[in-house]
């Protein structure tokens, strides 16, 4: 199985690089954007093949590392 | 097997007379991994066809010189049983594509080429050429290079101490990225890359090989089409951890006796590096593809030789060795892996799957490889241009102030903050000044490094250009008192096949060798980057200089900044004015004219040598080069520098104003003292022109009774160009 | 006093550390391997600054599950200190010994530049040889060092008199000039609530030697050569 | 609209971050990890009403600025 992963700053959290992406964006002509947000991609290849268990398990990866849940948040896809 | 067509040849960038050699070695049609393994190997940026004639007339010995050049990396003896290891290396055409990554992975293969003999590196150098500001890509090119740089020496924690960084429009397709890098090793603990002992296991350490960089040697032999865009030949990307890893994990290999031989995988990967280790020492080499370590399972033999993957080392170890040696490199957590062994057939066979996939011979590859004296035509001299030719300008401070806010004199802090200058706690003179100086850790001695090149005056007259570049290194590295000991080069150039661009390099060489013998000051490395062109349109000749020396006491060194008020300013050296290819022509007049300053080479010598005395006696508190920009452009540096301004005495010469303070005459040096009497003692000892031009203090910089600029109205031109041009949209 | 400076893979200012620490104690200061499990008698560990693990995901993150940790937190409650610069701040914060995040610096780049930082308490044995409020010169050298905290955490920080250093400008003015990267509040540098933890994106000890331009950052490393005499 | 890209590697490139949060798995004692990948995850929130319009704004985006196409795959989602 495979996991897709989306790790995202909070809402409240200041996100520089979502920032400086809008204005470099701006910069080149680009108008009518209202906000960009920036996160992580994470995508994992699994031997694991019950997506319960799966998602469990990555659940657990999110928490103890890929995420740091002072500021980010996670969202995980399982997918066949 | 697959049938080599004329077009496949072609592909690999050989002519037919070099297929032909192909086929007479080979004595049969090569399959196409021993193919791609000829077209590497015999690529310009591996063989040095048509470089090596002249290369081979290079200054490269002295005394103190332990290894010139021929091996990875240059090596002069710097005392104490202590050696400093050293080379500059270009990585313009895959900056280009992809300046972060390109950028990146040229430090990280300078690096390698250092701690591949042992030493540890300790300073890091970069020379940067990028097109006019206004061009559309500089910005985003400026953007990614420095970043990349700094990615890179940043997370290895070696100190970006210094470098250059050029605007011109003759780079606006073609930028330059020369990086450096310098190391210490004891010199009873150098490594080399010969290859000895029949049997003896070949491993292979580091990252995994992966399909990246397939071809990037023979990018590097080719010049730019508009098309460029289209092909974005694969990039290698970097990754500095590991490569911090591998430093760790030789070093600590290196600490025992284990190894017999060691290279870094480079340009061409494992084809280039097995041969070189093979060739050198005589031997051959039977290697087991299947043992090496990939990242894709099905990669082909072809791949495996070619792939210029980041971050690998292949070295000999002595038998029964291997044990140990894998548990340094598990401990570091990379990958360690015999690949092969030696043999003594001289051949390089390659096996996998059971098979053999590739049988060639290695010394008759080596020895066959193309040498061209291509046809060159020499630069003709341009006429001296008369000072008199160039209007005065109305208000010389407010011209200053333009050259100093222009883009080639501003200050580079943009650049040098994003690159970490002072990790390993021994930079005792942090980018900004002539030269960088580090301490060698532990002592207190000190090593100067700078880079320089003047591409305006190689353009003008090659020649005097090629004298001028090494003189300016060497007169950099007097300037914070030390002796200068040798230098690596980066000869950056357009296509060779152009008699004119071969005449500009013929120039150039001929020019730096003269200088190297006279000032004693040995080429033990470097590297030549040809077709440096888009479309048709070169760059202007670029041979940078890498140039290091050496303090045996690191205090004694001085800086450009004025440090103390009421002190006397020195000029040493003798000044006529000359205005021709000057800076101040270029920023002020917008012309390109004249010939470039001459350089008397044996006064050259002279001066600098009464200057370091000087220094070393302690008469000196602050000493700067004068180059670009001449007497005005040095003041206000110093000025700067020190946050102090100086009353400089109307000069009372015969020389136009203008062409005294903006003159670029060669050999010569500002210097503040508190006891300018015996300055001018020595001096004139030494048979040196010397007089007091005027004296430090106030907040101002002024000139007899009518020039004056405030020292913080020059700082703001000075500071402020580089992050408004960056951060504007 | 006995200390030691933990390696990471890929920790780079270990050496550097290593020497302020060695100039001010005139005792060897030990290198521990971050594989190791077992800490010697100790009066100070060191987390120093460089790339763990190339902080590819997040600075700090990997390493804060190296087996060491489990033993630094250990030693932490039994009362040793502990100082975390640069990259060891964000190890301390990723192991939650510290509150709080580093986050990439405001201007999205690396910056390497001496700074002003203002000393907000005297009162640990880190900062206990500065005077209050005085302004030292201390170089930064990171990418991301702008320090994020919820509002409860930062008025906790503040209150408890829990923040160490402060960016200021050169008359010690707390200010957005005078900050470098962004962080909330100016914060370069916070305590744990005991006081044994320190954790600063600034380099003490790379302004501990005059030759290299600053003595500044000395009186951290004789302040706990006093503090911690063993 | 909102526009969800996601910017990763091109096959063959190597992914030093990827690579690095695989080990770091590995040792945290996640077994039957196979590969792991990690890129860039932009949300821009757009202006623009026009599915089509918007993709082929986006697509402009990332060419120019949002990934760098020489070693970077992109993948567009336009949402409603
Ligand atoms: N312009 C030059 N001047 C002096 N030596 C050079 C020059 N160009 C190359 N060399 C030397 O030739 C050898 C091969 O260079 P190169 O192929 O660039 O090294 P590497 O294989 O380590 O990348 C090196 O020892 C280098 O120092
Ligand atoms: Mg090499």
């Amino acid at each position: 199985m495979k996991a897709k992963i989306h790790v995202t700053f909070k809402e409240g959290v200041l996100d520089p690089q979502g920032k400086a992406v809008r204005n470099a964006l701006g910069s080149l002509g680009f108008d009518g954007i209202d906000r960009v947000r920036q996160g992580k991609f994470i995508e994992i290849d699994l031997q694991e093949n019950d997506a319960e268990k799966a998602r469990s398990s990555v659940k657990e990866m999110c928490e103890q590392l890929l995420a740091n849940t002072v500021i980010e948040n996670y969202a995980i896809d399982i997918i066949e | 097997m697959s049938k080599i067509t004329p077009e496949i040849v072609k592909e690999h960038g050989l002519t037919e007379d070099e297929y032909d050699k192909v086929l007479e070695i080979m004595g049969r049609e090569p399959n196409i991994t021993e193919l791609g393994i000829f077209s590497v190997m015999w690529s310009e940026h591996c063989s040095y066809k048509s470089s090596k004639k002249w290369l081979k007339t290079l200054h490269t010995e002295e005394p103190w010189v332990i290894c010139g050049p021929g091996e990875n990396a240059g090596i002069v003896d710097i005392g104490d049983g202590q050696a400093a290891i050293f080379k500059m290396e270009s990585h313009n055409h895959p900056s280009f594509i992809e300046p972060f990554q390109g950028a990146a992975t040229g430090v990280g293969g300078i690096m390698r080429d250092i701690f591949t003999m042992g030493a540890r590196p300790v300073a890091n150098m970069n020379a940067l050429r990028f097109g006019r500001p206004d061009h559309p890509k500089t910005k985003h090119l400026v953007n990614g290079v420095v970043a990349g740089i700094g990615s890179y020496g940043n997370c290895m924690g070696v100190p970006t101490v210094g470098g250059e960084c050029e605007f011109d429009t003759s780079y606006d397709g073609n930028i330059l990225v020369n990086a450096m890098t310098v190391g210490v090793a004891d010199t009873e603990k150098i490594f080399y890359s010969a290859a000895a002992g029949e049997g003896y296991p070949l491993v292979y350490v580091g990252s995994r090989t992966g399909r990246d960089g397939i071809h990037g040697a023979t990018m590097a032999s080719a010049e730019f089409d508009d098309d460029t865009d289209e092909k974005r030949p694969t990039v290698q990307v970097g990754d500095p951890f590991t490569e911090k890893l591998v430093l760790e994990a030789c070093l600590e290999l290196m600490a025992t006796d284990a190894i017999i031989g060691i290279q870094d995988m480079g340009a061409a990967g494992l084809t280039c590096s097995t041969f070189e280790m093979a060739s050198k020492g005589g031997v051959g080499v039977e290697m087991d593809l299947d043992l090496v370590p990939k990242r894709a399972a099905d990669m082909t033999a072809y791949e495996l030789m070619l792939s210029e993957s980041q971050e690998r080392m292949v070295m000999v170890l002595k038998p029964g060795r291997e044990e140990e040696a894998r548990k340094i490199f598990e401990k570091w957590e990379l990958n360690f892996a015999v690949v092969g062994r030696l043999t003594d057939t001289g051949r390089l066979v390659l096996k996998m799957g059971g098979e053999i996939v590739g049988d060639l011979p290695i010394d008759p590859l080596a020895e066959a490889s193309p040498e061209y004296d291509r046809p060159w035509v020499a630069t003709s001299k341009p006429a001296i241009l008369d000072a008199a030719d160039v209007p005065a300008p109305n208000d010389p401070c407010a011209a200053l102030k333009r050259m100093i806010g222009s883009p080639n004199f501003a200050q580079k802090r943009w650049i040098w903050d994003q690159y970490d200058h002072m990790v390993m706690g021994d930079t005792v003179q942090r980018p900004g000044g002539d030269s960088a100086v580090v301490r060698v850790h532990g002592t207190p001695k000190g090593l100067a490094i700078t880079t320089d090149c003047t591409p305006r005056y190689c353009y003008a007259d090659p020649f005097e250009g090629g004298k001028q570049v090494v003189a300016e290194a060497w007169r950099n590295i007097t300037a914070v008192g030390a002796k200068p000991l040798a230098i690596t080069d980066c000869l950056n150039f357009g296509n060779p096949e152009r008699p004119e661009i071969m005449g500009q390099f013929v120039g150039c060489i001929e020019g730096m060798g003269e200088a190297c013998r006279t000032l004693e000051f040995p080429v033990v490395s470097g590297n030549v980057s040809f077709y440096n062109e888009t479309r048709g349109e070169g760059i202007r000749p670029t041979p940078t200089i890498g140039g290091i020396g050496v303090l045996t006491d690191v205090a004694k060194a001085v800086s450009c900044a004025f440090s103390a008020a009421d002190e006397d300013i020195v000029l040493i050296g003798e000044t006529n004015g000359h205005l021709g290819r000057s800076a101040y022509l270029a920023e002020i007049e917008g012309r390109d004219e004249g010939a470039p300053p001459p350089v008397d080479l044996a006064i050259e010598r002279r001066n600098g040598d009464a200057v370091r005395g000087m220094i070393d006696d302690g008469l000196v508190s602050a000493c700067h080069d004068l180059s670009d920009g001449g007497v005005f452009v040095a003041l206000a540096e110093m000025a700067m520098a020190g946050d102090m301004g100086a009353a400089i005495d109307a000069p009372d010469t015969g020389i136009a104003l203008h062409a005294w303070l903006f003159g670029e005459d060669q050999a010569r040096y500002l210097v503040t003292s508190r006891d300018a009497k015996t300055v001018l003692a020595k001096a004139a000892e030494a048979g040196v022109p010397a007089s007091i031009i005027g004296r430090t203090g106030s907040d101002r910089l002024t000139v007899g009774q009518s020039l004056s600029i405030s020292v913080s109205e020059l700082k703001s031109a000075h500071e402020d160009w580089m992050p408004n041009f960056m951060s504007a949209p | 006093m006995k200390a030691a400076v933990i390696v990471f893979p890929g920790s780079n200012c270990d050496r550097d550390v290593q020497v302020s620490i060695e100039q001010s104690t005139g005792k060897p200061c030990a290198m521990i391997w971050h594989k190791e499990t077992e800490l010697p008698e100790l009066d100070l560990i060191v987390i120093p600054g460089g790339f763990s693990y190339g902080d590819y995901l997040r600075s700090g993150a990997i390493a804060a599950h190296s087996p060491i940790m489990r033993e630094v937190k250990a030693r932490t409650d039994s009362g040793v200190a502990v100082l975390g610069i640069c990259n060891g701040f964000h190890v301390l914060t990723e192991t939650q010994l510290l509150p709080g995040i580093l986050m990439r610096n405001a201007g999205l780049k690396f910056i390497c530049r001496d700074v002003d930082l203002r000393v907000e308490t005297t009162s640990s044995v880190f900062t206990q040889n500065y005077a209050k409020d005085q302004v030292i010169r201390i170089p930064i050298a990171h990418n991301d060092g702008n320090y994020f905290t919820d509002p409860d955490t930062l008025k906790m920080l503040e209150d408890e008199d829990r923040v160490a250093f402060r960016y200021c400008d050169a008359q010690g003015g707390i200010n957005e000039a005078g900050n470098p990267n962004g962080s909330m509040s100016s914060i370069a540098g916070i305590l744990n609530r005991r006081r044994n933890i320190l954790g600063m994106m600034p380099h003490p000890e790379r302004l501990a030697d005059q030759l290299l331009g600053g003595i500044d950052g000395r009186p951290m490393f004789d302040g706990l050569v006093e503090a911690l005499v063993a």
